[in-house]
């Protein structure tokens, strides 16, 4: 599947829900679901600077693509943080620093990644891109 | 015969709207209340027939605007019963009040050696500053501590002032969890030392009614935009006695009498601690803030308040996963809350969806938190436009939250 | 197609009153100017509809509040063509920008026997902070000397300025005489010895364009309520690499990442510099102000304030008792004019009773008026709501004043 | 004649004034006719603080009554300092302490005597009270 039909597939599903709640509801499961970070990878390094919630992401590289896992203190945050790593896991470099979000919108979790949201959602996004950036110089030869 | 709670709702524009679809409740108070009609109209009237430069112009819109200041100072002194309206010092806000006061404070009576106390409630804005203080001068800062009541331990305060304590300073009440603290006390035990105190009043201001002269502190700072009138305005009342033997925090303009290469001289109080072009407009606005608060009368408010407050209380204490932080032996304001194995941003996020604006993380009181081993807790805080509907609203609300992460 | 004079005066509420039964001609925009309805209204839509404290808060109204805030600090950057949007600070006006940086530059950068020059040119808020801080770090203070015509003497600068000095800060515009100083061939000179440059733009951002990027200097200072915003908020702007490097100012709430009782570390740019509740209200208010300018087109104000200037000066010149103090190569905003044998306190009275604001004193700049050797002036600064007709009546009424001291 | 004497009869000769232009032609005719302080009697310690003219004042006792003088750069300022000595001269102590400006009200000069005002004539009052209180302290048995 590409970054795209990623994208396409998490719309679709949160196209079902009727309400506010029931979305909230669903990222709660998502949180839940979401694998969390074994205790040694919650470093400082790792740490996403958000003012309310504890967010860590860890990023590598293998075979071409690029593999996230986060998580938070807070399920809300982690949920989304699992929006996140739905779309973006297992894509190229060059797809997550090109994708732009817009499906963010769609799904209307766009204000939770403001940067001005004290929930860091927006900075563990810029990260993410931010990663793919430095494997792509690093093991992928321009051109 | 005092006005209905839903007469005064209606003198607040922001109050009437929804948010997210659901009617707004707004019980996040302690960060920022919101302005009723008049105080935002004072600030219309003043840039639409009055702006003008104050103090130094003689021309009429000048003058109108200095005697419009002027007449603000007088009715803060009244406010706080002061003794001088030069004891009545505008700045932006009570963490600039507290920086010039440890500022012009450390600067005349601060040494090597010398000891500072603040109390472990402090806000940031009320630890910070004597931190970096003690810090640069080579000062003690010591802390009394917090019980697990959520009351300052003022047996331990008895220990540790002494002849080397020069201030102390402690919030009248906690903007984490809603202590009122015995300044009365702490001013005896401090004077009984012959040392200064100073009291955060950012939180009770709007609470209940304050009286310089008669607690007797030496200083107290608080902020506009928590007591109903416009943010980028509060005040800094000191002791005259002490004010003229304190230089001056920032220099610029107003605050000079001569200058020359090699020769300052400052005016006179309260200019000497005023640089600058004053926010006219928001003193104007908090001058209106105080006739409002006046025309309710603050017991009634307080009265109001702590009936809601007591309610929540009885109400939070009967659901399960809540942990309510703190029993003060008094209590003002705030009511703050962990939902075991909840996250506040998780909470708040879910309320917020319900249209009820609380506020969650550690309200800059870290130390506070640290004590009670939480990294952040849901802070309700009131106001006399909150109404029991609301709360029975947000108590529901809060149930629904727990519900969902069952 | 540019806005009629008349358009434009009609979006200003005050300016359609009248003074001692007079109509208001308000020439004192040099030490505020009025504000335009856009403006007033944006903080009445502010604290009616929007009104939360911000950054900390996950409601609604705190996300909606902060996200205003946070796009006028990125429409200032763009006002400034500043390359980041965390090298703007919100303060309340000139004067605590100045302070700021006085405070957090000192620290960072002056000790004993180190130099800061300022000009002869300076508003006491761009002079008394460098002395004060000179004072109290053993540092020397040099002045850049006036010359007759009312420009500086940049051969004198040059002399002057050395490896010890560590800051030069001149204003754009002086606010006593309206001298434009010749900021770009001050900023090359002092980067030539890697001297650090502050220029006070407070006379300045109502008059031209300003981009901090091509004049490269390292900080920027102004007031929003002398352009055409409302009074406490103001702007410090500094390069990143700079402001990385400085300690904070004022601390408190918002700026604090950590805290105990024996450590802290502070919060990124720009929140380090920005410490309490800031003034929301205030900062969409100078948002505002920013659009009203941009509406209008800079270059479009510039050039009726100049016409209109250039026109005062022609008139005045014709006047036998009127002295122009200064005839620098550049001038922008104001004319500053003392009449031989009267004192200035008296035209400006006389002038009030016609309905006429100007500014008569020292304008905080007594190191202006002891080089001319008055003790104060009458100054005439303009802004874009002033008509040709205005000038006329000024003209005139002067006139009539000096008439009755014959 | 009485203070209060002193006080209608500035009041009805301010009252033939149609105008305030009037009223201040009138004022700087006063200011003018107003004797000069010699200048060793223009001193740091007789200057009234005020921010924008410099305005001095002297006062004598002598038999029972007070004697003050002024004078101040600016002409409109040495004006009405003028009219209230006019009125305050030659007082007893006690008629000084006690007596309440009003007359200031009806001839419309009290806005100029505010306290907010940059002329320095409410501290000229002030200081005026002042020393007729020290003059009766100093030379009158109290009763
Ligand atoms: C107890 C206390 N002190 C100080 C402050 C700081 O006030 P401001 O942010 O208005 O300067 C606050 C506000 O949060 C407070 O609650
Ligand atoms: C050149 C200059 N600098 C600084 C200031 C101080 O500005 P504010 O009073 O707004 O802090 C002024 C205002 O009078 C000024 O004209």
């Amino acid at each position: 599947m590409t970054l795209t039909e990623k994208a396409e597939n998490i719309v679709a599903e949160f196209s079902l829900f009727g309400d506010w709640m029931d979305k909230y509801a669903y990222l709660i499961e998502l949180g839940e679901e979401s694998d969390p970070l074994p205790e040694d990878l919650k470093t400082k390094q790792n740490l996403i600077s958000g003012c309310q919630s504890q967010l860590w992401l860890v990023a590598e590289y293998r075979d071409g693509k690029v593999f996230f896992r986060t998580d938070s203190d807070a399920i809300i945050t982690k949920g989304i943080a699992r929006v996140l790593t739905k779309v973006l896991d297992e894509s190229t470099p060059s797809e997550i620093i090109e994708c732009d979000l817009a499906f963010l919108d769609q799904i209307g979790l766009r204000e939770h990644l403001s940067p001005t949201r004290a929930n860091g959602l927006n900075s563990m996004v810029k990260q993410m891109k931010l990663y793919a950036l430095v494997f792509k110089t690093k093991y992928e030869n321009a051109g | 015969m005092s006005l209905s709670i839903e007469y005064i709702r209606s003198l607040f524009p922001i109050l009437h709207q929804t948010v997210h679809g659901k009617p707004l409740i707004y019980l996040d108070n302690g960060a920022t209340n919101q302005k009723p009609k008049q105080v935002i109209d004072r600030i219309v009237q003043y840039y639409s027939a009055e702006n003008a430069n104050v103090h130094r112009g003689v021309h009429y819109l000048s003058a109108i605007s200095t005697e419009a200041m002027e007449n603000t100072r007088k009715n803060v002194q009244q406010f706080l019963n002061a003794a001088f309206d030069e004891e009545i010092i505008f700045t932006k806000g009570t963490t600039e009040s507290i920086n010039l006061l440890a500022h012009s404070f450390g600067k005349a009576f601060i040494g090597k050696g010398d000891e500072v106390i603040v109390s472990g409630l402090e806000h940031h804005a009320n630890f910070v500053p004597w931190q970096q203080l003690c810090q640069e001068k080579g000062a003690i800062l010591k802390v009394i501590p917090i019980q697990p009541d959520g009351d300052l331990d003022l047996e331990a305060f008895e220990e540790m002032i002494s002849s080397k304590t020069k201030i102390v300073n402690v919030n009248q009440v906690s903007n984490a969890i809603g202590t009122v603290n015995p300044i009365e006390k702490i001013i005896e035990i401090s004077h009984k030392h012959g040392v200064a105190v100073h009291i955060d009043g950012a939180q009770a201001v709007s609470h209940f009614a304050i009286d310089v002269q008669k607690m007797d502190c030496d200083f107290y700072t608080f902020s506009g935009h928590k007591m109903y009138g416009p943010m980028g305005i509060g005040i800094f009342y000191g002791k005259k006695e002490y004010l003229e033997k304190m230089p001056p925090y920032q220099t610029g303009g107003e605050m000079i009498e001569y200058v020359s290469v090699d020769e300052v001289t400052f005016n006179q109080l309260p200019y000497k601690f005023e640089a600058g072009t004053p926010n006219v407009g928001g003193i104007l606005g908090l001058d209106e803030a105080i006739r409002f608060i006046q025309n309710i009368g603050i017991e009634r408010i307080g009265e109001h308040e702590n009936m809601l407050m007591n309610d929540t209380l009885k109400q939070l204490e009967t659901i399960d996963l809540v942990k309510i932080i703190g029993k003060p032996k008094q209590r003002a304001g705030a009511i703050s809350i962990v939902l075991n194995g909840i996250h506040h941003y998780d909470v708040a996020t879910i309320l917020d969806q319900l249209g009820i604006a609380v506020r969650s993380g550690h309200h800059c009181a870290q130390p506070v938190m640290r004590y009670f081993g939480v990294d952040g807790t849901i802070r309700v805080s009131f106001a006399i436009y909150n109404t029991q509907e609301e709360i029975d609203t947000f108590v529901h609300a809060l149930k629904r939250v727990i519900g969902m992460f069952r």
